[in-house]
């Protein structure tokens, strides 16, 4: 291809209306935000969450069912994509109602830029979830990790946020430099940077397997970190307990899908001709994360750390779906396994979402609340509250009728069904250690006494909502069908 | 030895001991000179490789904008300089071991050949499109979604280090209780000692 | 059959109920919170009724049938029935729910709504468990009853709660998470379905079907529980409130001899009898082992409570003689052991309720204040050790016959519970109960109440009622029991 | 190393194997380096410079223009990504007057 | 179907007696109590009399109740056999249970458990009535249980005495341990029959017992099954009808009131056993092996159970010790295969010794609840009516001619002389020395209650609670040891308001207690004279009773011997029984009215005998010490070493000790410095790179 046969062709815009939207949009509240005097910002607040409904609109109706590229096949729109992003807007909007009045109370964090910044976020995320290229995957990446780092240290004047914030920096440009790497390698092994050309030419065995698997190795470390598995995943106990909450909050449940999306793009769409090598990988830090986060979890003290093992854990759990695609060769099961793990993404966040929102719901001025003792008494205080948390907890512990337990189930399913039964097992007995420890937030809330008796105070907005993602998770635990089908449906017509 | 091949090896000798030198210097201002000069013998080298647009922009964007913002936080932090350099020596070992390791092992996969792609295999540049001009139509035409969102990363780096570092101005003058609880006496008050008057 | 849900009612009459409960809120509204649970129990028991009086004695083919698909996704579905094996439980469930509903009138006062709410709640689970024809929908149920007795235990229990109620949440999740790997294994080779039923049919080979009655014998023998992973038991029944241990001791403890009827032996009919020796082994460990440690017990409960594991060891070897009177001996010592274990842990937690101690030697003479308690008690503590005429002789009669038909050495330590179980129980009813007043706790205490005298009646009536007439309880499990046996004697390795 | 033809031609192995060298200096760096925050920022510039010389060699010798189109991206971020981690390392210096990478352990366990 | 109501009659008129006074026991009168309760029996002991005429006119009877349980191919019936085995019982039960019922009356006037008694007791006849009736196996040992139970109740009946519910529980679990043994044997029986009914095991027995042995042990030689189901079901036999060594809850259980000693103690419950073998009959005639167990074990009883009974100086315990030793000769009986004479004997034992209980209940009425023999004297012109009938009672037990005992224990030692079982020879001698031994402890005891001097009244004579039989005063002071010092000391310094105080004289007690005891001295001197010829030798039970005439041809050479009642107490006298006989009350005259002294200095001689005799050959210390000690060790081992040390502390909290140490150890390598983090990812990338790329 010469540089004369180059025709620009017109990208079809139409696909990525949503980005676009979101991106103009940000601009615009962080203009507007300039104008307002208002300290409360709710008329940014307000916006940032139109933003966002109207970027579901906009989704929800360009979203055609088709797989399609546009922007020179970097970006490419298809139904699991529109599924986690709608997934996504809500997390967002849901997290914003949650950090609202944390946000007020905290000066330094009460600014027009968080909500710019989350928007932005938002921005990288899509990005990540759509795109079908290299550059778009680095550039989504990057410009969420870096609106992440800037919103961990928007609380400047706490020091465990500033320290958070560095160590999330530098890990996490760290990451990068592995992740581009990587990618450096398989660009080299394949000549393209565009993933489903590389998944054309790997098929096609045109491509040095030992480099690839060099290039796998980065790529792999680097999602790992994203998501947060071991070894890769030092920074999520540091980086969830030191951010203010209400960023906490952002971290631990929606990027969760965007890095999904990422795994999904780079490993299945684009290397799952190397399956055999990068599942084998990924069985190791699995079982490594499940070991580690339920482990070390027990030990914690402080519950956003606590939560911050558990999400080691549940990574590493997801990934025990995405090893069991390909078994032999043979690819008969990977809609049922990759479906299993984004069920398994999906519930994660909606639960994980519910949990820290807690926290904040019981946040007040210069209390964080975030300490296990906190919740001592709970259910003396506010029973409908400790009922929620504990709906929560026993769903992240996979017991049923909860919804975690249907994750865990079809990731457990995904894996019997791929053979490897020694691997359900070793995954089953670290849930079981796991369950200690949201037990014992159960107990702190149930079986103790309060130390502080006052009542739960929150605006109606967040109660409800914390009600509704409460009782979301029980419900989805009773009726996991429509999302499950959804899930496998979606990535039917995706992969 | 082919003379590209020399300059090869004397750039890359450079920028091995300027890159040394980054991590071992003693004095960060000293670590960021060594920098630049590992940028700007990285640039001469990607002019080996016919990448000229990317050459200048490394010397131009790092070492004229990033580096400059280093020196400067660097000089505006006020920095224990005798701190820094404790236990070094001791941590050298295991972290040197570490990076042959990497080393040797990364040499072993990327030392063969397996790619096939020699110097001679490289079509010379065609003089009808100079570098600078084949990356630009790319950039606008192929690459204009991520180009757009590099604008955004850009916006975003803006916001977010205006934010951080940006203070307000401190219109009203408080006392700070937890400092003041922590006053001790002899801060205050000084106690004399003197010598009694010599009476009758 | 008419076309009602009976099942479905049976199970989330009680739930509903449970959240009714739930709605009264406050401890300020306790009275009412106490009447709507006595209500959702007594609905709960009655809709449970015409599953006896409506059973088909002549087929062992499930019935009430409900069948509706759940999570076509993974062929999950809502199917209920029971069978002459199950159907008891249910309404035995119901029953224990009422007792457990008034045992707690005005013992509880704290969180009277929730208290209630829990044991509404796990009826409705425990009914779901007994009624369960799909894998999945039996696991959910049968680890979601964990948490109200979780909750109970931790919320309402002793001063050691937080151990216990642990305790028991993790041994037992211990154990079924490995059944789930069974059930997922059993899943993806029966291809794609988790139909018990369907399962029961599906021939597997002899090291498949070991490991997966490993994975079951696992499960189930902790929920039992049989020797060795039976201790979280009495640390769960001592600190548990008195309705805790009831529906512990009287359901929920059932639940996994039940596994094994469901699951171990017609899904695994080769491995149960390659490893029946091993079964076999552990229950007389469990009799006789456990006999000798309730003798020396100085808890009530904790002496109950080993008791218990050593009466659900008759279960498990009733059930592993493949003899149909072995099997419904076991079963009818469940329903029995759902009587009078609830009936002794009523007895000792009407003695704490007024005297806040479970320890042997702090009473002494209870007969002198509390008679017509002393009366009952003797009756409970005489069924416990197996006295014919009681529900608790029918079952180990059976099962002792049986186990002579199996071997007369197995038979013979299976027999030996006649001598240690009367003397742990009467002895323990002895230094209780018997002699002069001990000390001036006891001289205060004072005889039963109404409300407690209508609980007692309800257990002695199970409890005589059985003994005296079984026949009842038993015709209605002979097809079942039989269709089982005929289905284990079959091999089912290709 | 492996020659070629007489080992006088430059391969790509000469460039990635520099590349290697550089990453392998970068990741030392940011793991030897106990005392400087900055240090540690500048490695990262380091790592990033190695991935660029491994684009830009296989976009040389691949005859491809996309890798160098990468690495002009990799240079945009990079340079937002330093102004933002000197950003928070500014703040961090506020709050603990010292950017001794010792120092930043209140978060552990 | 008049008959099978009446047969239910039976046995529920005392249920309904007994369900009346137990449920409202605390609200019902006295009066009511007592006559439902009687009036229960009375209307079962007519509807018992009934029954026999039937059953002499020919008609038995054998079917089912109800269904009780189904089971598999088994069947579990509740049913009545109704023979003459059956009715014999029933009459003997009820008769016996009738007179207690109105001894009772009088006995029990004071006490406040009145109405509880009365409930027990007629639950205690109704169980016995179940078990005598039944037609099977099942039902059989439903009764068993349930007396047992009734018997459990009744000792503790003085629930606060710590003897009396330390003897209630012992008799229970001794009961236990022989249950252990009947209910192996019961399932052997339906392991090999199929059946429980007593009918069709019979009919199947001959046909079984020749092919079948019972491996034991793995593939080495068996045990022939009649053998073992024999043996078993004796085991429960041995228990109910304390036999050696399962004799030691016997004379605890006089902890109990008296009647329930005569009623249950003596009479009815504990010749259960006796009652089993011999309806079991077919199946033991089957089993030379088990014939000799029984014998052995039965001569042993009755010789060594006789010997206690010498020292013993509570009248109750004198009386207890008389019945073990004379079911110890009904077991003679059994296993010399004159199952006929042994339920002849049990016949007539119960009316005298329960005519000798409740004599020696109203001694005790008439000593105000003072047990100890060696504290009356002279009693005679005091209680009139209670030494006439004590003396007949005694005058049955050792076998005077013409007295009911002379004909049911002669007819015992002839049969043991003719039997050629293995342990015959034993047996023989051991029911000789018997009479002797039992001539003399009866007639010590009824020398020193009724004649010689008065001895009551005297406050350091006072042994209030006999429970422990505890070392008699004047032996303690015997074998000078310091312990028997602390209990004389102890004794005295808690002395219960039991007793005569000093001054006081006894008394002839009311007629609801003489009644009883005429009445039943009445059956103790004529039944053994009138039922002596159809009951042995003539075809009363010959349909109830199978004997094998060719292996065990006992009956039939003893029928030769046979020529009526007044000709074989007229030739008593020239057998040895009758002398050795006497020779025991002279000697008793002479020791113990004559030369009062000559026993001490005996008992002071005869250390070591003595000794042995006084703890009834330590079975009760080494129960106490093995069986009871040995347990609780065991369970505690078992506890603290097993489930609290290796299962809970090692396995179980060691896990979580484990994961909890663990945790702790990964919170260490999250050291919080950035470098540790990242190297950490570089070592996590480095192992991932060697581990795929050299593999690649």
């Amino acid at each position: 291809m010469t540089l004369a046969e180059m025709q620009f062709l017109t990208p079809d815009l139409r696909l990525a209306s949503a980005e676009i939207f979101i991106a103009l949009m940000a601009c615009l509240i962080l203009m507007f935000d300039l104008l307002v005097k208002d300290r409360k910002r709710t008329t940014t607040f307000v916006a940032t969450q139109l933003t966002l409904v109207g970027a579901a609109v906009v989704t929800f109706a360009t979203s055609s069912g088709e797989i399609s590229y546009t922007f020179s096949n970097m970006y490419v729109g298809d139904l699991m994509g529109d599924l986690l992003k709608l997934l996504l807007y809500l997390t967002v909007i849901v997290v914003l109602f949650y950090s609202r009045g944390y946000i007020l109370e905290r000066e330094q964090m009460a600014k027009g830029e968080y909500y710019v910044l989350v928007l932005f976020a938002t921005l990288g995320m899509m990005v990540m979830i759509s795109a079908n290229h290299f550059v778009t995957i680095y550039v989504g990446l990057e410009l969420l990790s870096l609106s992440l780092y800037a919103m961990v240290a928007m609380n400047r004047d706490s020091v465990p946020a500033t320290e958070a914030a560095m160590k999330y920096f530098v890990l996490g440009a760290l990451a990068s430099g592995l992740l581009l790497y990587g990618m450096s390698m398989i660009y080299g092994a394949t000549g393209t940077l565009e993933i489903t050309a590389i998944a054309e030419r790997l098929y096609m065995g045109q491509a040095d397997k030992t480099i690839l698997v060099f290039g796998l190795v980065f790529l792999v470390s680097g999602l790992a970190f994203k998501l947060g598995v071991v070894p890769f995943h030092m920074w999520i106990p540091d980086v969830y307990h030191g951010a203010p909450t209400a960023v906490t909050l952002f971290i631990a449940s929606a990027p969760k899908l965007a890095a999904f999306a990422m795994v999904m793009r780079l490993l299945v769409n684009g290397l799952i001709v190397l399956a055999h090598d990068w599942q084998t990988m990924l069985i190791l830090l699995s079982v490594l994360s499940m070991a580690i986060g339920n482990i070390a979890a027990i030990a914690q003290t402080n519950l956003k750390r606590m939560l911050a093992y558990s999400a080691i854990s549940h990574m590493g759990f997801m990934l025990l779906g995405m090893v069991t695609g390909v078994v032999g060769g043979d690819a008969r099961f990977a809609l049922n396994a990759y479906s299993s793990s984004m069920f398994y993404v999906i519930t994660y966040v909606l639960t994980s979402a519910g949990t820290f929102g807690m926290i904040l719901l019981l946040a007040r001025a210069g209390l964080e609340s975030d300490e296990l003792d906190d919740f001592k008494g709970l259910n003396k205080r506010s029973p409908w509250f400790a009922g929620m948390m504990m709906m929560m907890m026993f769903s992240m512990a996979g017991i049923p009728f909860f919804v975690g337990f249907f994750a865990k189930f079809s990731v457990l399913q995904a894996v019997v069904a791929a053979g490897y039964l020694w691997l359900a097992i070793v995954a089953i007995l670290f849930s079981l250690i796991g369950c200690f420890y949201y037990l014992r937030v159960v107990k702190l809330m149930y079986f103790d006494q309060p130390t502080n008796t006052s009542a739960i105070q929150a605006p109606l907005d967040v109660k409800i909502l914390m009600s509704a993602n409460g009782l979301a998770v029980a419900l989805l635990g009773i009726f996991p069908q429509a999302l499950m089908s959804l899930c496998a449906f979606t990535l039917l017509r995706s992969l | 030895m082919e003379f590209k091949t020399f300059v090869f090896y004397f750039l890359s000798a450079i920028l091995v001991f300027a890159g040394l030198r980054v991590i071992t210097s003693r004095n960060p201002v000293h670590a960021a000179l060594y920098l630049v000069l590992a940028f700007f013998t990285a640039s001469g080298v990607w002019m080996l490789l016919q990448a000229e647009f990317l050459a200048i922009a490394l010397v131009l964007v790092y070492v004229g904008a990033v580096m400059v913002l280093f020196l400067f936080v660097v000089m505006m932090l006020d920095i224990n300089l005798d701190r820094l350099r404790e236990g070094f020596w001791s941590y050298l070992p295991l972290g040197a071991i570490i990076g042959l390791l990497m080393v040797a092992e990364m040499g072993l996969v990327l030392g063969g050949n397996y790619l096939g792609l020699l110097e001679s295999s490289v079509r010379q540049a065609t003089t009808e499109d100079s570098n600078v001009q084949a990356i630009g139509r790319l950039m606008f035409t192929e690459y204009v979604y991520p180009f757009e969102l590099a604008s955004v990363i850009l916006l975003v780096g803006i916001i977010a280090a205006v934010a951080l570092t940006q203070r307000a101005k401190r219109t009203n003058k408080s006392v700070s209780p937890s400092q003041q609880v922590f006053v001790k006496a002899r801060d205050r008050v000084r106690v004399l000692q003197m010598p009694a008057e010599k009476s009758d | 059959m008419s076309g009602t849900p009976l099942l479905s009612l049976a199970i989330w009459v009680p739930i509903l109920a449970g959240f009714v409960v739930l709605a009264t809120g406050s401890d300020r509204n306790a009275p009412l919170a106490r009447m709507l649970s006595l209500i959702g129990a007594l609905a709960g028991l009655l809709v449970t009724l015409p599953l006896y009086t409506g059973f088909d004695l002549q087929t062992a083919a499930m019935q009430f049938v409900e069948f509706k698909s759940w999570i076509p996704r993974f062929n999950v579905n809502y199917h209920l029935g029971v069978d002459g094996i199950s159907m008891p439980f249910v309404i035995l469930n119901s029953f224990i729910t009422v007792t457990v509903v008034l045992a707690g009138w005005q013992v509880i006062g704290n969180k009277v709504a929730q208290y209630n709410a829990g044991f509404l709640i796990m009826s409705g689970l425990l009914n779901g468990i007994f009624s369960a024809l799909d894998g999945v929908l039996f696991y959910v149920f049968f680890e979601a009853s964990l948490i109200p007795l979780y909750l109970i235990i931790g919320v309402w229990g002793g001063p050691n709660r937080v151990y216990a109620a642990f305790k028991f949440f993790l041994f037992t999740l211990f154990g079924s998470l490995l059944f789930l790997i069974a059930l997922l294994y059993l899943f993806v080779t029966s291809g794609g379905s988790f139909s018990i039923l369907d399962w029961q049919q599906m021939p597997i080979g002899l090291s498949a079907q070991t490991w997966l009655f490993l994975a079951f014998l696992v499960a189930f023998a902790v929920k039992v529980p049989m020797w060795p992973v039976h201790t979280w038991l009495p640390d769960a029944h001592v600190e548990a409130p008195t309705g805790g241990s009831i529906v512990l001791a009287a359901i929920a403890l059932k639940l996994g001899a039940y596994g094994f009827l469901r699951f171990s032996l017609p899904i695994a009919p080769d491995a149960s009898h390659e490893l029946s020796g091993l079964v076999i082994g552990l229950s007389l460990i469990a009799i006789i082992y456990i006999g000798f440690v309730a003798l020396v017990q100085d808890d009530m409960k904790k002496l109950v409570a080993y008791s218990s594991i050593a009466h659900m060891g008759f279960v498990t070897l009733g059930f592993f003689m493949f003899s149909a009177m072995g099997v419904e001996g076991a079963l009818v010592q469940m329903i029995s052991h759902g009587f009078v274990s609830g009936a002794m842990f009523f007895s000792i937690g009407v003695m704490y309720d007024r005297a806040h101690s479970r320890q042997i030697a702090d009473y002494g003479g209870v007969v002198n204040t509390m008679p017509k308690f002393a009366a009952f008690f003797m009756l409970f503590a005489m069924a416990n050790a197996g006295l014919p005429a009681t529900s608790g002789f029918v079952g180990e009669f059976m099962v002792i016959l049986a186990a002579v038909d199996h071997s007369f050495w197995v038979a013979f330590a299976a027999a030996s519970t006649m001598i240690v179980g009367a003397a742990y129980t009467l002895w323990m009813y002895k230094r209780v109960v018997f002699g002069a007043v001990a000390n001036h706790h006891v001289a205060e205490l004072t005889d039963i109440n109404a409300r407690e005298f209508l609980i007692f009646v309800l257990f002695a009536v199970g409890a005589l009622g059985m003994g005296l007439y079984p026949q009842p309880f038993t015709e209605v499990m002979h097809s079942s029991v039989n269709e089982l046996l005929r289905h284990v004697a079959l091999s089912k390795i290709q | 190393m492996q020659k070629n033809q007489g080992g006088t031609l430059l391969t790509l192995s000469h460039f990635l194997i520099l590349g290697a060298i550089l990453f392998a200096i970068s990741v030392v760096g940011i793991f030897l380096n106990r005392k400087n925050l900055i240090i540690i920022l500048m490695s990262i510039e380091l790592m990033l410079l190695a991935v660029n010389m491994n684009f830009i060699a296989f976009s040389h010798y691949l005859q491809d223009l996309a890798g160098q189109v990468f690495v002009f991206f990799i240079l945009t971020v990079a340079a937002a990504e330093s102004a933002i981690g000197l950003a928070i390392l500014v703040v961090l210096f506020r709050n603990l007057k010292t950017i001794h990478v010792d120092d930043l352990d209140s978060l552990k366990g | 179907m008049e008959m099978q109501k009446l047969y239910l009659l039976v046995p529920l008129a005392p249920l309904v007696g007994a369900l009346i006074a137990g449920l409202f026991c605390r609200v019902l009168p006295r009066w009511i109590a007592h006559t439902v309760t009687s009036g229960g029996v009375a209307i079962a002991l007519i509807a018992s009399c009934l029954i026999f005429k039937d059953v002499m006119a020919g008609n038995t009877y054998n079917g089912p109740v109800y269904q009780w349980l189904t089971s598999g191919d088994y069947r579990f019936e509740v049913g009545f056999l109704i023979d003459q085995l059956t009715v014999t019982m029933m009459l003997v039960v009820t008769s016996v249970s009738l007179m207690v019922h109105i001894y009772t009356i009088g006995y029990m006037q004071d006490d406040p458990g009145y109405n509880r008694f009365f409930s027990y007791i007629a639950l205690f006849t109704f169980s016995m009535l179940m078990l005598v009736m039944s037609n099977n196996f099942m039902q059989l040992f439903f009764g068993w249980e349930a007396v047992g139970l009734v018997s459990y109740l009744l000792i503790g009946f003085w629930y606060t005495r710590p003897t009396a519910i330390f003897a209630n529980l012992k008799a229970f679990l001794v009961n236990r341990v022989g249950d252990f043994g009947f209910i192996l044997g019961i399932g052997l029986v339906l392991a090999h029959f199929g059946t429980l009914d007593y009918v069709a095991v019979f009919a199947k027995a001959p046909a079984l017992a020749a092919s079948t042995t019972l491996p034991l042990f793995g593939e080495g030689p068996g045990v022939a099954l009649m053998t073992a189901i024999c043996i078993l079901l004796f085991i429960g036999a041995m228990g109910k009808s304390a036999q050696v060594p399962l004799h030691v809850w016997l004379p605890d259980s006089m902890e109990g009131p008296t009647p329930i000693s005569a009623l249950i103690h003596a009479a009815t419950m504990v010749t259960a056993g006796i009652f089993m073998v011999a309806r079991m009959s077919p199946l033991f005639e089957l089993s030379d092996t088990a014939l000799s167990f029984v014998i052995v074990i039965g001569a042993i009883t009755a010789l060594f159970m006789g010997f206690l009974g010498i020292i013993q100086n509570d009248i109750k315990r004198v009386v207890a010790y008389s019945t073990l030793s004379q079911l110890g000769y009904m077991t003679v009986a059994l296993g010399a295969s004159a199952y006929s004479v042994a339920i002849f004997h049990l016949m007539t034992h119960a009316f005298f010794k329960a005519l000798l209980f409740l004599g020696a209940g109203s001694v005790i009425i008439g000593m105000h609840h003072d047990q100890d023999i060696r504290n009356m004297g002279g009693l005679r012109k005091y209680m009139p009516i209670t030494w006439l009938t004590s003396l007949i009672g005694s005058l049955a037990l050792i076998g005077t001619p013409f007295f009911a005992g002379f004909y049911s224990k002669d007819s015992i030692i002839e049969a043991v002389a003719l039997s050629h079982i293995p342990g015959a020879g034993f047996a023989y001698f051991a029911v000789m020395a018997g009479v002797f031994v039992t001539a003399f402890y009866s007639f010590r005891m009824y020398f020193l209650v009724f004649h010689g001097p008065e001895r009551f009244g005297k406050p350091a004579h006072h042994d209030p609670h006999a429970a422990h039989a505890k070392p008699a005063q004047p032996a303690a002071h015997a074998d000078h040891s310091a312990h028997g010092h602390d209990d004389l000391h102890a004794d005295d310094t808690h002395a219960e308001h039991h007793g005569l105080a000093p001054g006081q004289k006894p008394h002839e007690t009311p007629w609801v207690v003489t009644l009883p005891l005429i009445m039943l001295a009445i059956p103790s001197v004529i039944i053994g004279y009138i039922g002596v010829g159809p009951m042995l030798f003539g075809d009363y039970f010959k349909s109830a009773i199978f004997v094998n005439a060719e292996a065990h041809p006992v009956m039939e050479e003893l029928a030769h011997h046979f020529h009526g009642a007044f000709a074989m107490a007229t030739h008593a006298a020239t057998s040895p029984v009758f002398w050795l006989a006497f020779l025991g009350v002279a000697l008793a005259w002479f020791l113990y009215l004559k030369r009062p002294d000559i026993p001490e200095a005996i008992k002071a001689r005869s250390g070591f005998l003595y000794t042995l005799l006084d703890n009834k050959y330590y079975f009760d210390k080494f129960n106490e010490v093995f069986f009871a000690g040995g347990a609780r060790l065991l369970g505690r081992g078992l506890w603290k070493g097993g489930d609290a040390g290796l299962i809970d502390g090692i396995i179980v909290n060691g896990a979580t000790h484990l994961v909890g140490w663990f945790a702790t150890l990964a919170r260490l390598f999250q050291t919080g410095h950035i470098y540790h983090y990242a190297f950490t990812m570089i070592i996590g990338v480095f192992v991932l790179m060697t581990l795929w790329v050299t593999r690649a």
